[in-house]
């Protein structure tokens, strides 16, 4: 068994890192497995807020004192910062957001909106997020489109469905990285090829796959990419768009006001140069600052073994899931190679709430419901799942808390 | 503890609710979900010529809470008057309930209530 | 002298709560006259912002666990805390931002976009800030609508100006509450009783007043009302929407996704309730808690305090500069009633931006350039303008300091 | 200190600018504004069968960095090809200056070689 709980760092050390992490809950030992929905933070990130705000606290670009000159280098730099992780040209290329919703939306109306005319499609898979889902519905709907899903089975994408369901209509795919509802991997790879080929340009949605996995947009080649700092050890308020430069020459800014601008007259104005010109108004300084702190410290890891490390605690957590009848786990097995740290699945004839509830009170967080995936689940034939989620954190035991407080689950609804 | 919440009793209603199912033309109908769980209830009520509560059923799905709530409350309301379900509060759902709630569960508890509610608002307007 | 520089509070005591105004720049002790872009942040709001990462750490609504439950009644509660605070019937007329520009964005997408018609007439004054005048020429551009700008001279709104400008075709005024250009405040209240007799509906930018003087929204009858947190001693990345009930309903979301949705079917949705439907995806929890924080920073000093407090010390500088034949005011003299604590100058033949630099040599930091009003700029006929900004900190020594790098800027240029 | 910034040299470009002014039907014309500060400025030029600048010429307003650069700027390509002029770099313009720069500021001090780059490449595209 000790083989099996290795780690590719130290866990213990890592823990130490994350003052949240120390707390009891009801007089339990909190066991924070909600990190799909956000994750926690280390020191390093809270420490980098606060000395923004006690050291060099000023609006920026635009200032010419020593305060708002260092707010300046030290926010821009974090988009190189950012555009280096996540393998993007250079700043110009990563625009700040507050989560993965907004950059979704500055797509869909700043890109989408003009490009995507009557009678296209715009093509999805069945388990996108609310967030890069309904902001499609819109574009559809104002502009005549057709919306697609591919279809998904136990979260992989069906046999055939990329290439029936991407053709020359194609105008705009968006699909999701790695679910938040299974942890599985969608082949964004071999998508974004089949859309290129159809003149289409493809947003993936990474809110789940780069706080737990290597993610290289470029090599990706995606036209469009976003994902939430908050979900990465960064502040709340903090998130990332990404676009190819040439996507970006072709979008609309979605925010208008002080900061984005060129020349401004009474009667109109023009923009100015990327990625500014898509941050309206005084932008998230601190949280963007916090979220380059953020990387540093996944980095430091390395991105290849929190995702080795959350695999074999989740693989941990599954095999005994799978043992038990009376669990009922969504998703491929733990065998399958695609499967990130996320378990959604119910246990006998508890509603996925009353889990949640009776995990708590063993200080197990977990989530409940239909996770912002609300068609999926009646695809699914389900009300709603509890979903736990690991993170780089997660121990074994933990995992293995998990398990008892399902035991506990099945005794109150025995 | 949460635990403490799931008493036999709230198991009973959800495992086997009163009054569980559909009315064929019912006076007072009306559904809703709670958008932060995705419960959804839907209610019927026949109502007589002094507007009290004749027959009430329900149906739909969610947690243990809203599932008992509801059952627990069409127990209730049968023979009441429009005018009282309408004074009936939150309070008396926790009352009926008899247990300790955090306030996202008191959402649960009360989705029965509103959606009767509702019902009525719109049975009154058209009558 | 020393009872005109009387304070209604303790101002050293005051300075204390402000960790970063102990810095020195350059040698020099920090003079911060930048205010009117964002303020410094009181210890106790970093600390409510690291308490929240240090303790609660969740993402909020939909949680059953404890950290859950504990960050949305923070969360939610911030909202009450500042419906309060600025007047509003209750949390559901308030919607939490990053900025002032995101709720300008949102009233003139989500609303203007559909209640602007052809021929129809929005009127704004000439010194809007960008963001509460870009936002409006796209909306003007997409619908055929006149944009109308209310006359101003040295800040002031010219006589006669209201009742020519607003008329039976106007469907939108959008007007500047406190400029940030001269710190005069606009007569919002007969802008709003004129225009509601003609059916339009109102918009103030709120942005400056806020954070330096008592105001009542729900008194004001201001349809919306937007204001940046993060200029009114809270974090970066928080600003309020202000909406009355009515004037909601009749506007559409603009940002779609999860937490604002109420049933998601693959081709359609609807939305949830009031405030939530207006903030799509994982709100900027920390930076909503943080300015619940600062409100009640606010609150405990008094606003009518701290706006006696900043005219004082504005009072003082700007007699001061008004004596210097080399100094050029811009807005109504220091004896007018009507002034915050702004002050636009340009000093002899230097241009604005090395006037900046050479103060803050002296430690002193102003802001300089077309402070976001470049159609301002060039009805003024000048290129840019320094503003020294104040805030409840600020002291008369600063005052004083401020004078005194003037007559640096004045020999360096002579 | 920024103040060994402003230099007497630079204090006298700024004044008293060299070349600052149009030129009536340039070959190279071209115009940009700093967006961070407002700082504006337009380049011309006169060109001969070589590729070399004969005559140059700007206008607009700004700092006294953005002023001065320019102004310096005009003294030095004066004479130049095109292709020299395309050579220059943030570091020449600095040299010309003679003084340290805060990144804020170097953006000032290159906004006139910006322009005439601008223009150059403008003019090569047409000719
Ligand atoms: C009057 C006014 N309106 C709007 C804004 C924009 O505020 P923010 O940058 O927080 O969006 C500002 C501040 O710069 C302002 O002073
Ligand atoms: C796959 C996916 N997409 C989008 C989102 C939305 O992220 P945010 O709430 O940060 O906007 C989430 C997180 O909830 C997610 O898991």
């Amino acid at each position: 068994m000790s083989v099996e709980k290795a780690s590719p760092y130290n866990v213990d050390e890592v823990r130490d890192d994350f003052p949240v992490l120390n707390r009891t809950v009801d007089g339990e030992k909190l066991v924070y497995l909600d990190n799909a929905a956000t994750s926690q933070k280390p020191q390093s990130v809270i420490d980098a807020v606060s000395e923004f705000y006690e050291e060099y606290n000023a609006n920026v670009h635009r200032g010419l004192h020593t305060l708002s000159q260092e707010a300046s280098e030290a926010y821009e730099n974090a988009h190189d910062r950012v555009a280096e992780f996540i393998g993007a040209d250079g700043r110009e290329n990563v625009v700040f957001t507050s989560n993965t919703t907004e950059g979704v939306n500055a797509v869909a109306f700043g890109w989408g909106m003009h490009h995507v005319d009557e009678g296209d499609n715009i093509v999805l898979t069945q388990m996108e997020h609310h967030s890069s889902l309904v902001p499609w519905q819109q574009v559809a709907q104002a502009n005549d489109a057709e919306l697609r899903f591919l279809k998904v089975d136990e979260g992989v994408v069906e046999e055939g469905e990329v290439e029936e369901k991407i053709d020359e209509d194609t105008a705009a795919v968006s699909v999701v990285h790695m679910s938040n509802v299974f942890g599985t991997v969608t082949p964004v790879k071999d998508i974004i090829d089949r859309a290129h080929e159809h003149g289409a340009r493809v947003l993936v949605d990474g809110a789940q796959s780069v706080p737990h996995m290597p993610v290289d947009v470029g090599e990706m080649n995606a036209d469009f990419f976003v994902t939430s700092g908050h979900k990465m050890c960064g502040p709340t308020g903090s998130g990332v768009l990404y676009g190819k430069t040439e996507a970006f020459h072709e979008t609309q800014p979605y925010q208008y006001g002080g900061e984005m601008i060129k020349l401004v007259e009474y009667e109109e104005a023009t923009w100015t140069d990327l990625p500014w010109r898509f941050e309206a108004g005084t932008p998230n300084i601190a949280q963007g600052i916090g979220l380059a702190a953020a990387v540093d410290y996944l980095e430091d890891l390395g991105m290849e073994k929190i995702h080795e490390h959350e695999r074999e605690v989740t693989r941990h957590a599954l095999e005994m899931m799978e043992d038990d009848d009376e669990v009922t786990v969504y998703g491929p097995s733990s065998d399958h190679e695609n499967r990130g740290g996320v378990i959604s699945f119910n246990v006998s004839d508890a509603h996925a709430h009353d889990t949640s509830e009776l995990l708590s009170d063993e200080g197990v967080a977990t989530r409940s419901g239909h996770h912002c995936a609300q068609p999926l689940m009646r695809e699914m034939g389900v009300p709603a799942t509890t979903r736990a989620s690991f993170y780089l954190y997660n121990t074994y035991e933990e995992a293995e808390a998990l398990v008892e407080g399902i035991e506990t689950v099945k005794e109150v609804f025995a | 503890m949460s635990r403490d919440m799931y008493r036999q009793r709230i198991l009973d209603h959800y495992r086997d609710p009163q009054n569980y199912g559909t009315i064929d033309d019912p006076d007072v109908t009306y559904e809703d979900v709670n958008p932060s769980c995705g419960d959804e209830i839907q209610m019927y009520a026949v109502v007589d010529e002094n507007d009290e509560i004749q027959d009430v059923k329900f149906d739909g799905q969610g947690c243990a809470i809203s599932q008992a709530s509801a059952s627990l409350l069409t127990e209730e309301v049968k023979g009441m008057t429009l005018d009282e379900v309408r004074q009936l509060e939150t309070d008396d759902i926790k009352e009926m309930l008899g247990i300790e709630l955090s306030p996202v569960r008191v959402k649960c508890a009360v989705l029965g209530l509103k959606v009767l509610e509702g019902g009525i608002v719109e049975y009154e307007k058209e009558n």
